[in-house]
């Protein structure tokens, strides 16, 4: 089951600044005698559209962390930021631009 | 009452010692500051706070923690303190077992089966501090200083620190006794100096970047003294409280910046 | 909420009178010692390899405690004639082989609850000193270690300062934060052997 | 090596079981290829961004020495107009790529992560833009903390 994940989306300077907390082990080769267990593919929604798209290794570091920046964006636009892992698991996470 | 809180911030800043702001790490320790995952914790903890538990199969919503039943806002930075239905001093992680047996029902020996968890899994204990050390965010930590238990809890923390026992003739004191020393590349805060002790005691709990968990301050106490060759205190202990007692004094006035990170 | 906020600030100041003394070391009585036993014998239970006995102060302990590691002269005399007497020299040569050594300094396990018991201890010496330039990682509660034997050289009697030193170290120095490594029986005769080439052998990293 | 690959296609095939429940798993795309080079040469090779040319226009903020090499905060900026893509790479790493991001319209080629580094290395930033790659570097340290228990 996945953990938790928590997001924050806030107007800076004429951008939305998106910052995503996830729970994950992102165990290594090493860790786990060859059988690592990690986040392959993360994306960044805007109000149902896909902005980023990220591929990541083993090497981001367990429970990422995660900052992005928007151009533009309003008061109550959705961000929505999902995973999947190398097992199939997935989670993903709303929140509304404060 | 915002700038009640800048006051005393700017102070503290003010009393940031010199090794701290020297330090070849500084740059790192902001950093890793701003990007730690310590809310999914105080996430977790709220979880488990609201989450029925134990034989009576009650939450712990309804703890006393100082402030009155159930009373979380500014509780974390008001501990440790006396408590009259115990007739002792508790800090955050001793009153959190007293709730977990008196209201839950549950017996000592069972909450305290795995009060420090690993990385894959943390304990309960870890996601309850998290959680309530949260609430007290930006205020000034004032434990405990008018009862004289809580005096006595203090100078027996005092006492603690300094004295030298066991097979390798340590305190707490020798590593933490002198101004600019480490070990290897860690350095090492003379915690029994306020200047020292307030930065580093307003943010336990705190996640550790080294093994990526989620730790309570009296695993730090505990951890000491497995290094220092020491039989293991027992959790929840009169010593393990004193210590917290007298270093969390030693830090008092300092606002509460945790849950935050440590190396 | 407001009330919450500006009260400590206030509260502090009001109990500056009966406030505690903050930043000094404490100097403990011979009742401190006793009842910090006790709370220890009450409060610490054993586990793995640390058992309770630890939590018994020997004479040295007890003076170093009582003195807060500053005794007069007289004491330290005392406790530095004592320590010296216990150091057991083997015979012979004291110098071991100094690559052995190296591995025994960088070694920060051994004698804790959570080390496998019969596993020999490190000498966790790279925790507190300089010792091999190539170690960058040191720690720096001791002296530096670097050039030790290029300035003293190797010969018996300095062998035998650096042996006792390893041993024990309370014997030249009352309360040194250093183990007691030999007399505590966390380090073995050959592996004090090795750390005293590490440290005089002129082939050591430590000398060139 | 191989056993990851037919782990990996295990899971594909698992995947697109699941698919119809979970929709999302069904696009994802993971360059196996990059992500399995041991050289960061060679991850960019299969990223198809060998031969970048050096860019100041890249920006990596990161700590000089990191107290601890498990968690290690970089932050990347692209300033090279039309940016459409950044890729981190760890050097020194047994597999050097960390991770790798696109942008779409709408997105700041910005990202801030928390990458794992075994010992002191370069960080490789390789940013795409307008068809062509740019590259920039920067050195970390990664010390030794800790008693060592």
């Amino acid at each position: 089951m996945a953990g938790p994940m928590k997001m924050r989306a806030t107007l800076a300077g004429g951008n939305t600044d998106v910052r995503v907390l996830m729970s994950h082990p992102m165990a290594t080769e090493q860790q786990t005698k060859g059988k690592p267990h990690f986040i392959q593919n993360l994306t960044v929604k805007v109000n149902g559209k896909t902005v980023i798209e990220g591929e990541i290794s083993q090497a981001v570091s367990r429970n990422p962390v995660f900052s992005f920046r928007l151009k533009g964006g309003a008061k109550g636009d959705k961000i929505e930021v999902s995973w999947l892992d190398n097992k199939g698991d997935t989670n993903k996470t709303e929140t509304a631009v404060a | 009452m915002m700038r009640a809180i800048i006051g005393s911030a700017a102070l503290a800043l003010a009393v940031v010692p010199a090794w701290a702001q020297q330090s070849p790490f500084a740059d790192y320790q902001r950093m890793t500051r701003e990007s730690a995952p310590v809310e999914l914790f105080e996430l977790s903890g709220e979880e488990l706070w609201k989450k029925p538990q134990g034989p009576k199969n009650v939450s712990l919503e309804k703890c006393d923690l100082g402030q009155g039943p159930g009373v979380l806002r500014g509780a974390y930075a008001g501990l440790p303190r006396y408590f009259a239905d115990v007739d002792r001093v508790m800090d955050l992680e001793t009153r959190l077992l007293h709730c977990m047996m008196t209201l839950q029902g549950r017996s000592r020996e069972e909450a305290t089966k795995r009060v420090f968890g690993n990385a894959d899994s943390p304990s309960e204990m870890e996601y309850l501090s998290a959680y309530v050390a949260g609430q007290s965010h930006g205020m000034p930590l004032r434990p405990g200083m008018s009862h004289s238990k809580e005096k006595a809890s203090f100078e027996l923390g005092q006492k603690l620190y300094f004295h030298r026992a066991g097979a390798w003739d340590f305190s707490c004191a020798s590593c933490h006794g002198e101004d600019d020393k480490r070990i290897r590349m860690s350095e090492l805060p003379v915690l029994y100096k306020p200047a020292v002790a307030r930065p580093l005691i307003a943010t336990w709990p705190a996640y550790r970047v080294s093994n990526s968990q989620f730790k309570t301050i009296q695993w730090r106490m505990n951890d000491c003294y497995r290094q220092m060759r020491m039989p293991e205190p027992v959790f929840g202990s009169e010593a393990m409280v004193a210590l917290v007692q007298f270093l969390t004094v030693t830090a008092q006035g300092e606002p509460y910046r945790g849950p935050s990170v440590k190396r | 909420m407001r009330r919450f906020l500006l009260l400590p600030l206030t509260a502090a100041l009001a109990s500056c009178t009966t406030a505690p003394t903050l930043g000094e070391r404490h100097k403990a009585s011979s009742a401190d010692l006793q009842q910090v036993t006790a709370v220890l014998k009450r409060d610490f239970r054993a586990r793995g390899q640390a058992t309770m006995d630890r939590v018994e102060l020997d004479e040295v302990q007890r003076l170093c405690n009582l003195h807060a590691d500053n005794p007069p002269v007289e004491v330290a005399k005392r406790i530095e004639e004592s320590q010296l007497k216990a150091i057991k020299l083997p015979s012979g040569g004291l110098m071991g082989d100094w690559k052995a050594g190296e591995k025994i300094a960088q070694s920060g396990r051994g004698a804790m609850w959570s080390d496998k018991p019969g596993v020999q201890p490190g000498g966790s010496c790279y925790n507190c000193h300089q010792i091999s330039p190539k170690e960058e990682a040191f720690g720096t509660i001791g002296p530096s270690l670097a050039g030790f034997g290029k300035t003293r050289g190797n010969r018996p009697e300095i062998q035998q300062y650096t042996y006792g030193k390893i041993y024990n170290a309370k014997a030249y120095n009352a309360c040194s934060h250093m183990p007691r490594f030999g007399h505590s029986g966390s380090l073995t005769e050959q592996q004090i052997k090795d750390l005293v080439a590490l440290l005089l052998d002129p082939a050591s990293p430590v000398n060139q | 090596m191989n056993d990851q690959r037919r782990g990996a296609l295990r899971i594909a095939g698992a995947l697109a079981l699941a698919a119809l429940l979970k929709p999302f798993a069904a696009l994802a795309a993971w360059n196996q290829a990059a992500f399995a080079s041991k050289s960061s040469a060679d991850a960019l090779k299969n990223l198809g961004t060998a031969g970048a040319e050096s860019s100041s226009q890249i920006l990596i903020e990161a700590p000089q020495i990191a107290e601890n090499g498990a968690v290690v905060p970089i932050e990347v900026t692209s300033n090279i107009p039309g940016t459409t893509s950044l890729a981190v790479l760890v050097e020194k790493n047994p597999y050097p790529l960390v991770a790798k991001f696109e942008f779409a319209e709408g997105a700041v080629p910005f990202v801030k992560l928390n990458a794992k580094m075994g010992e002191t290395s370069d960080v490789r930033v390789v940013a795409t833009a307008g068809g062509k790659s740019y590259q920039a570097t920067k050195e970390i340290k990664v010390t030794i903390g800790g008693c060592g228990g």
